[in-house]
């Protein structure tokens, strides 16, 4: 695929459509997790007042250049994923930057937002940041894994690097999804999931019954609303990725946001019904039980 | 219970007895006495639960009074140790060795009441005050609406009339009352 | 870690599609029924006690002047001050509810209250309008739920088979622990101080008997009141009536516990603890009639050091306590015991000495430097019916006197009584007491034109009087006092009476003539009112005098418009004992003022 | 607002015209760790440490103006009243109605309210109940490190005027005159639905621009100072903590 | 277990006790790290604080600091009058106030010698339940939420509220209900609480089924809290331990059965007992403790007598003296032993009030010693299965 300068944007576009709907889904989630515990939870746009809330806060102090630059770097993160993968496959307008090695590009990406977020809290200089900043990278770190060896094992498979490539592979029918074809590393790849998406059992990197609330427990007003615009970027973007490596992908927007909602609820559905390991006991499990899945699935293709 | 006194009462020199309950007693005991009598209590007698202790200022007679309450739990009954203390060198031999517990009622005797108890671990840390200039505020010379009134300020424009008072003045003034 | 736990958490996933359990509308929730919010308070009900400033012990209530406010006004009875609440201060316990001794104070269940300014958050419930000034639900004091007994301590009295053939006192007086338990009733606001004519420091003294301390509490007795041990017995405790226990029970039995207080300390102790004379000043004063107002008046210019010179006409002092008020109810000890105390302040006593005959009244003002006029009020009204000059009508007064007196009287079979006040209530229960004596049997008819809720006489007399079986016919106007053919009085013809005044509050009795008794009485006593005998005085003095309605003229000193004379006692306001007590002091004080006045100008 | 600020203002000579200094009975160590110091860094290098100055700042507040056009800070002041975070900090016992208040029964996320377990993110400072000495220290500072604007509440009547701790030695009487207070609930404990109540009533304020009490804070800061110095002994923090 | 191999790790770069008995820690080596937990922080059960010093991620020391919520109630009693005590009692625990004027109230009626009402008895009984219940409730949110599963908190708070709800119209308030006083309770019971006092119970049954489901039975919940916090049973008596704690180790000790005050002699239960002795079998003590409690209370409804007084004659409160005495009460709260020890001389006033509350022992003495070489993560999980309050440390 080449370059043309009117996919810049369309890109655009494609990020604003799902900065909209990150902010409603992880709303909607909200609301859905607070049904579970018989209230009503949030209003649905709550999120974007909060947005604006936070970047009409008038003052911000700040603790050096990495503190500034840690929520750009995850926001990057964030967004050079989204961009880089497509959206919507087979369309012309949503396809984004993607090219012929995206899915490295990809895994790099889901990894530099983690990194550039240890830096900048790191420099806060709060001793919960620090701890958070520390569990986070030993969680992450564990929990990519299994994630890249599924990823692995489905280049593999699909002898290719490149996620349209292996969407296109997947078409024709459910039963091409890497779903049912590589079930092992759709196991191991949603396990390493859970751990992303900073939800219970997984969550202690935030953890506010600990260690209020890890990494971020310093950033405050516009650098907090950077943030915040990655947290809904980013997860849907990293779904992105597992929707079109292993669900099929979506060739419309309405499967899309269902294909989204669905994965992102998986999370939810198991978040909020259990508490959270420790994190040596989180990093324990994923490399018993998500890892060898992972090892598996590449051993099987 | 009241035999265990009378057992008691023939090993060390008890006084002061008062039978508050069937369940509940209080006897005085002398400052060396104290000791065995707790030991003696905690391993002969099955009072291995203290409950509390906690002082008294009896600051008429210039005395703290110490109590030391143990339980004996499968019994059910209690016994309150009472030991009298010279209010001005208030200092007494710390029983953190007994019952590790022990030490922090010590701290908190030490910071409210100004009742040293040398050995006791960390007794002289803040514990529930932080800065404290003052009189140990448990203490009875300790006035704490006199302290409140001069540290902080109350709201203004608060003023009562006492009924009896304002009636005089209003119904007759001119009348002095005192016969 | 088995597979049960893995999946039995996903229980929780129930809930999703059940409706949620918040409140749809929190703003506008309703608290319980007995939900202790935010202060009402009645404030016409209310009276100012202050009891309820007493017990808050956050110090959240201030006692507040209000003026301009329908119903509220500084009167006995009423101090007119209200509470008023610091919302910074209070912790809602509702002691204050509990507590408040007319149950004006309750609370509302309403609990919302949000301000920016801190101080505004105090108000005066009741008189600051506020929206849950009319709200029904709330709390209130649940139904016998008392933080002081409303109860009265009963007084062990005679009962009344046992004192209906003698002239024994009733009263028994209280035991120190009945009296402790009594005293421990009083709320301390002081309220009754101002109804008090000579204001006694009621709750101090009272205080006194909670404490035990009855030499203080004597002290206390005896710098306002020199006739501490009588009134104790007799008094007609006005301030009961205000009592603020009152408004919730039995008010206090303050003339009770002042009657405690003289019999616990020792007869002997009282002059050491009351204190002499100061030095003797050489001012000279005379003083006519040794009842209350003219002994009180001599007890307190005694004790400033004056030369006290008393002139009574009668051969004992203490005036109508000792000639009007029956034995039963004031020994004559008790008399005698407050007249040696007076007269041990180095009062002088001229008995049987009647100014105007023995002494003139010229003398008395050139020998002295001040005159006190204490003449009391010793004629007997008439109620000039006809048949009313028959010589078995008799005035209550003069037969009172005689029998205190001592006169041996032959009492009559049956007898009628006209009025409804004290004395009438006396009269007849001493007569009954004759009777009894005499006879064996009780005849006496009391009749009045007030229906007996509105009688003058104390309840407590009223009460005691149908337990001697005095026979009580009220609203009955009286009419003629009947005789036979042989000129033997028979009885009194009464109607029934409609009302007593008329619209402009004016004595205008109306009668249902149709209505008509014959109470059989061999004798009639009337019992309607007295007036003073002011002949003593001469017709030259008479005349300079000013006089309003029969009774002399006085300022609130009792100052008479001639300076060198005062007047005091029931003569000038009354009838009524601690009112002549009052007068007495406030004489004194004038004429203390007077002297001094006179040595500024003389120095 | 600025009328009963003034009103403070006027109120204090009168009361307190000199800081009562009591006499220390006991000297107050300085706490281990904030002791200056040198440390020898594994390399060899000495570094000289001074906590106090070290790991705060001593710059003061400033007063930080609407910069925006109307319109868009009534949107702005829109958003911070539909957006408000409290800070997690129970500092007295109207704590315990701040549970049901976020829990189904009341569920104040419906209202756009959500506590935040650090002072950076929350802009709502709930003092619930009385202060002690202590917590009043630790309160100040979470109010200083929290960002403009920033509201404050006083809940329950021991904020207002000592509430039933009136008489007590270690807790301070009158909130306002240590951190600028936007709004009081009265009550104890205020229900939640007066809670709700209040924070309705907070937006309100805030919609109408009127919650500038960080404002408040920085323009009278040595007022404020003085004051916490007076009542708070043991004052081993800089001034102003960021 | 892993976590047994855990313990077993390297303690070589562990600090070593000095003479005197404190760790030998420089924390200026860089080896160690000093955090605060608390008092602004949300894992620690109100406002209290643990200064930890940690070394990686576990603790080598733990100091318990109170004070933040000192009130000086024992000094405030001694100059208020004994009516006036018993509204400011209730305020020194605040999730559970009731044993405080119970306690209160029976050490005044025992040494003014006043004898209060049967009914009364039943009813401060009922309340004291339901205080229970709260408490605990309470807890398993708490607990829950230490181990970051919120949901508990949600259900268990919803159902405290239907418990406050009856509170409120019983007692006339929500959380402090000053209903006890010396001499007896407020009121009676208003028309229909038993009915609506048992859908709420029923209530609270449904939600902790849901939490048995949820909570006890997870395989998470059960990885953090089975073996963390583990309390010798040998220990019970050396540092004062009471109540769940004490019985989670497998010692029945229950002041409720061991010295019966109200009516409990009247009552059928028996102590709920543990055997493991850590965080998971505390929490499941308590969830068994709160079952019998719900018990306990349709017992007391149905055995209450329907007439009666509520209230015995109280001389008049604003001048009520008490002759010199001393005496403590006890009761079995929430959290084990609550005590009051009172003294009088005579006067109008309390000479000395002095509040044993269970968390004077759980959060400092035991708290401290717990807490060494426990993971940062588990120190909020930790000090919650102590079911401290810190209002009573401090008063």
């Amino acid at each position: 695929m080449s370059f043309e300068w009117i996919m810049i944007p369309y890109s655009l576009l494609t990020l604003f459509i799902v900065i909209n709907y990150g902010l409603l889904l992880t709303a909607l989630m909200q609301k859905i997790g607070a049904r579970v515990g018989r209230r009503h939870g949030i209003p649905i746009w709550q999120n974007y007042i909060d947005l604006l809330k936070n970047y009409s806060i008038r003052s911000s102090i700040t603790h050096g250049v990495m503190f500034y630059l840690g929520p750009v770097f995850r926001l990057t993160g964030g967004v050079g994923l989204l961009l880089f993968v497509p959206t919507i496959f087979g369309s012309e307008m949503f396809s984004n930057l993607s090219f012929a090695g995206d899915l490295i590009l990809a895994l790099y990406f889901i990894f530099f937002g983690s990194l550039g977020m240890a830096l900048g809290a790191g420099e806060s200089g709060h001793p919960h940041s620090a701890i958070g900043v520390s569990r986070g990278l030993s969680q992450v770190t564990t929990s990519e894994l299994p994630f890249a060896l599924a990823v692995f094992a489905v280049a593999l498979q699909y002898q290719t690097l490149s996620v349209n490539d292996i969407v296109a592979a997947q078409q024709g029918g459910v039963m091409n999804w890497t779903l049912f074809t590589n079930p092992l590393a759709v196991a191991a790849a949603m396990l390493s999931f859970l751990g992303s998406m900073m939800r219970p059992p997984f969550d202690v990197v935030l953890a506010p019954q600990e260690i209020p609330i890890g990494p971020p427990t310093e950033y405050h007003s516009s650098y907090l609303a950077l943030m915040q615009t990655n947290r809904v970027i980013f997860p849907i973007a990293k779904m992105v990725v597992y929707m079109n490596l292993f669900f099929g992908g979506a060739a419309s927007w309405p499967v899309f946001f269902l294909k989204i909602f669905l994965i992102y609820f998986f999370s939810l559905f198991i978040g909020v019904v259990f508490p959270r390991f420790r994190v040596e006991q989180s990093v324990r499990w994923f490399l018993i039980w998500a890892m060898p899945l992972g090892i598996a699935a590449i051993l099987v293709v | 219970m009241q035999t265990l006194i009378s057992q008691l009462q023939t090993r060390f020199q008890l006084s002061e007895f008062i039978l508050q309950r069937d369940n509940l007693a209080f006897v005085t005991v002398t400052r060396e006495q104290l000791r065995p009598l707790l030991l003696h209590l905690r391993d002969k007698e099955g009072f291995t639960h203290l409950v509390l202790l906690t002082a008294v200022d009896w600051i008429e007679d210039n005395i703290f009074q110490l109590t030391y309450l143990l339980g004996d739990r499968t019994a059910g009954c209690d016994i309150g140790v009472r030991l009298m203390l010279p209010r001005d060198v208030a200092s007494m031999d710390s029983i953190h060795d007994l019952w590790p517990t022990a030490a922090t009622y010590q701290r908190e005797l030490r910071e409210m009441f100004g009742i040293d108890f040398p050995e006791s671990p960390r007794v002289d840390e803040d514990f529930i005050l932080e800065g404290w200039t003052d009189l140990p505020p448990y203490r009875r010379d300790f006035d704490t609406l006199k302290y409140s009134q001069e540290s902080y300020v109350d709201r203004l424009g608060r003023e009562t009339k006492d009924p009896a008072a304002y009636m005089k003045l209003k119904l007759y003034p001119d009348e002095d009352n005192d016969g | 870690m088995s597979v049960r736990d893995l999946l039995s958490p996903f229980i929780a996933w129930k809930h999703l599609f059940r409706e949620p359990v918040s409140i749809r509308d929190p703003f506008n929730r309703e608290a319980s029924e007995r939900y202790r919010g935010f202060h009402q308070n009645d404030v016409e009900k209310c009276i100012g006690c202050g009891t309820c400033e007493a017990i808050c012990q956050n110090g959240a209530i201030d006692m507040v002047i209000v003026e301009g406010v329908e119903g509220i006004k500084t009167r006995p009875g009423d101090s007119g001050l209200r509470p008023r609440i610091d919302y910074g201060r209070c912790c809602w316990c509702a002691l204050c509810v509990d507590v408040c001794m007319t149950s004006s104070l309750t609370m509302s269940n309403a609990y919302k209250w949000v301000e920016n300014d801190p101080d505004k958050f105090r108000y005066i419930p009741g008189v600051d309008k506020k929206e849950w000034d009319n709200v029904k639900q709330g709390y209130h004091r649940p139904d016998g739920h008392r933080l002081n007994a409303p109860e009265r301590i009963e007084m062990p009295e005679l009962e009344p088979a046992e004192r209906i053939d003698s002239f024994v006192e009733i009263v028994g007086g209280y035991s120190v622990e009945q009296a402790r338990l009594e005293a421990d009733r009083c709320v301390t606001c002081g309220i009754c101080v101002a109804t008090c004519p000579t204001h006694m420091p009621i709750p101090e003294y009272i205080s006194a008997v909670r404490d035990g301390d009855y030499e203080r509490g004597l002290k206390l007795l005896y710098d306002s009141n020199p006739f501490s041990q009588i009134c104790g017995k007799v008094c007609t405790r006005r301030c009961e009536t205000t009592c603020a226990a009152s408004h919730e029970g039995d008010p206090i039995a303050i003339r009770w516990l002042k009657r405690h207080i003289t019999e616990q300390v020792p007869y002997e102790k009282y002059r050491d603890i009351i204190g002499g004379p100061l030095p003797a000043t050489g001012k000279k004063i005379a003083i006519i009639g040794a009842g209350p107002a003219g002994m009180t008046a001599a007890f307190d210019l005694a004790r400033k050091g004056h030369e006290v010179s008393v002139y009574e006409a009668r051969s004992h002092a203490g005036g109508m306590t000792r000639y009007g008020i029956p034995e039963y109810r004031l020994p004559f000890e008790t008399i005698q015991r407050e007249i040696d105390l007076i007269v041990s302040m180095g009062v002088e006593m001229h008995y049987d000495t009647r100014v105007g005959t023995d002494i003139q009244m010229q003398q008395l003002q050139q020998d002295n430097d001040a005159v006190l006029l204490a003449i009391g009020l010793w004629l007997g009204r008439g109620t000039r019916i006809p048949g009313a000059d028959h010589p078995h009508v008799y005035k209550a007064i003069d037969l009172l006197r005689r029998i205190r007196d001592g006169e041996q009287l032959e009492a009559p079979k049956s007898m009628v009584v006209i009025g409804g006040g004290n004395v009438a209530m006396d009269i007849a229960r001493s007569v009954a007491r004759l009777q009894k004596q005499q006879q064996g049997e009780i005849n006496v008819t009391l009749t009045a034109l007030e229906d007996k809720a509105h009688f003058l006489a104390d309840p407590v007399e009223i009460k005691e009087s149908i337990e001697e079986e005095i026979n009580i016919i009220d609203s009955r106007g009286p009419q003629e006092c009947v005789s036979d053919d042989q000129g033997k009085l028979v009885g009194l013809r009464s109607w029934k009476v409609l009302s007593i005044f008329d619209d402009q509050h004016r004595f205008a009795p109306t009668y249902d003539e149709s209505d008509e008794q014959l109470h059989p009485g061999e004798w009639i006593v009337e019992a309607i009112g007295q007036m003073s005998d002011v002949s003593l005085l001469g017709d030259a003095l008479t005349e300079k005098l000013e006089w309003d309605r029969g009774r002399l003229q006085v300022d609130d000193d009792g100052h008479t418009s001639e300076p060198w004379l005062w007047a005091a006692g029931d003569c000038v306001k009354g009838p009524d004992i601690v009112s002549a007590v009052a007068t007495g002091h406030s004489v004194a004080t004038s004429i203390e003022a007077m002297f001094e006045q006179k040595e500024a100008q003389n120095a | 607002m600025k009328d009963d600020f003034e009103k403070l203002l006027d109120q204090q000579p009168e009361k307190e015209p000199e800081p009562q200094e009591r006499p220390a009975l006991r000297d107050i160590p300085v706490r281990e760790e904030l002791v200056p110091r040198t440390v020898t860094a594994p390399d060899g290098q000495e570094i000289r440490i001074d906590p106090l100055q070290d790991y705060y700042c001593q710059a003061g507040p400033t007063v930080q103006t609407p910069a925006y056009t109307r319109i868009i800070e009534d949107l702005f002041n829109w958003a911070r009243a539909e957006s408000l975070w409290i800070l997690g900090f129970g500092t007295g016992c109207g704590a315990i109605e701040m549970r049901p208040l976020m829990t189904p029964r009341f569920d104040a996320y419906r209202y756009g309210i959500q506590w935040r377990p650090t002072p950076r993110q929350a802009n709502l400072l709930v003092i619930s109940g009385y202060l002690s000495v202590k917590t009043l220290k630790r309160a100040i500072r979470s109010y200083e490190q929290m960002q403009n604007p920033k509201y404050v509440v006083g809940l329950g009547s021991c904020t207002i005027n000592g509430g039933m701790y009136w008489d007590s030695y270690n807790t301070i009487k009158r909130l306002d005159d240590y951190l600028p207070v936007d709004l009081y609930i009265t009550g104890c404990m205020p229900r939640p639905e007066a809670l709700l109540q209040g924070f309705d009533d907070l937006k309100k304020l805030i919609r109408a621009g009127k919650a500038e009490g960080a404002n408040k804070y920085a323009e009278n800061f040595e007022r404020y100072k003085t004051n916490q110095k007076r009542v708070i002994k043991d004052w081993d923090m800089p001034d102003y903590s960021w | 277990m892993a976590d047994a191999e855990f313990g077993k790790a390297d303690r070589s770069q562990y600090p070593h006790r000095r003479p005197d008995g404190s760790l030998d820690i420089d924390l200026t080596s860089g080896k160690y790290l000093k955090l605060w937990q608390g008092p602004n922080h949300p894992g620690i059960t109100g406002n209290m604080s643990v200064e930890l010093t940690v070394c990686g991620d576990e603790v080598v020391e733990g100091k318990t600091h109170v004070g933040y919520l000192h009130r000086g109630f024992e000094k405030l009693m001694e100059r208020r009058t004994f009516i006036q005590c018993f509204p400011i009692v209730c305020r020194i625990c605040v999730p559970e106030p009731d044993f405080n004027e119970y306690c209160y109230a029976a050490a005044v009626e025992e040494l003014a010698g006043l004898e209060i009402p049967e009914k009364a008895k039943w009813i401060r009984a009922l309340i004291l339940e339901m205080g229970r219940i709260n408490s605990y409730l309470m807890y398993l949110g708490g607990q829950a939420g230490a181990f970051g599963q919120g949901v508990i908190g949600q259900w268990t708070t919803y159902a405290r509220d239907l418990m406050l709800d009856r509170f409120e119209e019983l007692t006339g308030a929500r959380i402090y209900h000053m209903f006890i006083l010396p001499g007896g309770v407020r009121d009676d019971l208003p028309e229909g609480f038993d009915e609506r006092m048992e859908q709420t119970l029923q209530e609270v049954e449904r939600t902790l089924d849901d939490v048995y489901d949820t909570m006890f039975r997870n395989a998470v919940f059960k990885k953090r809290a089975v073996g963390l916090g583990y309390v010798d049973p040998a220990l019970v008596d050396e540092y004062g331990i009471t109540g769940p704690v004490a019985r989670g180790a497998g010692v029945a000790r229950d002041v409720r059965k061991d010295q019966p005050y109200l009516v409990y002699d009247q009552l059928d239960f028996e102590p709920v007992t543990g055997r493991e002795s850590d965080v998971y079998a505390r929490a499941d003590v308590r969830r068994r403790d709160l079952l019998m409690s719900v018990d306990l209370i349709r017992q007391i409804l149905s055995k209450m007598p329907h007439k009666g007084e509520v209230m015995a004659t109280l001389p008049n409160v604003l001048h009520w003296k008490i002759p010199r005495g001393e005496t403590y009460i006890r009761g079995e709260c929430s959290r084990g032993e609550y005590g009051y020890y009172l003294v009088t001389d005579g006067s109008g006033y309390p000479r000395r009030v002095n509040v044993r509350g269970p968390s004077y022992t759980h959060a400092m003495a035991l708290l401290e010693k717990l807490i060494v070489n426990v993971n940062i993560s588990d120190v909020a999980g930790l000090m919650v299965s102590l079911h401290t309050y810190p209002p009573e440390i401090e008063r």
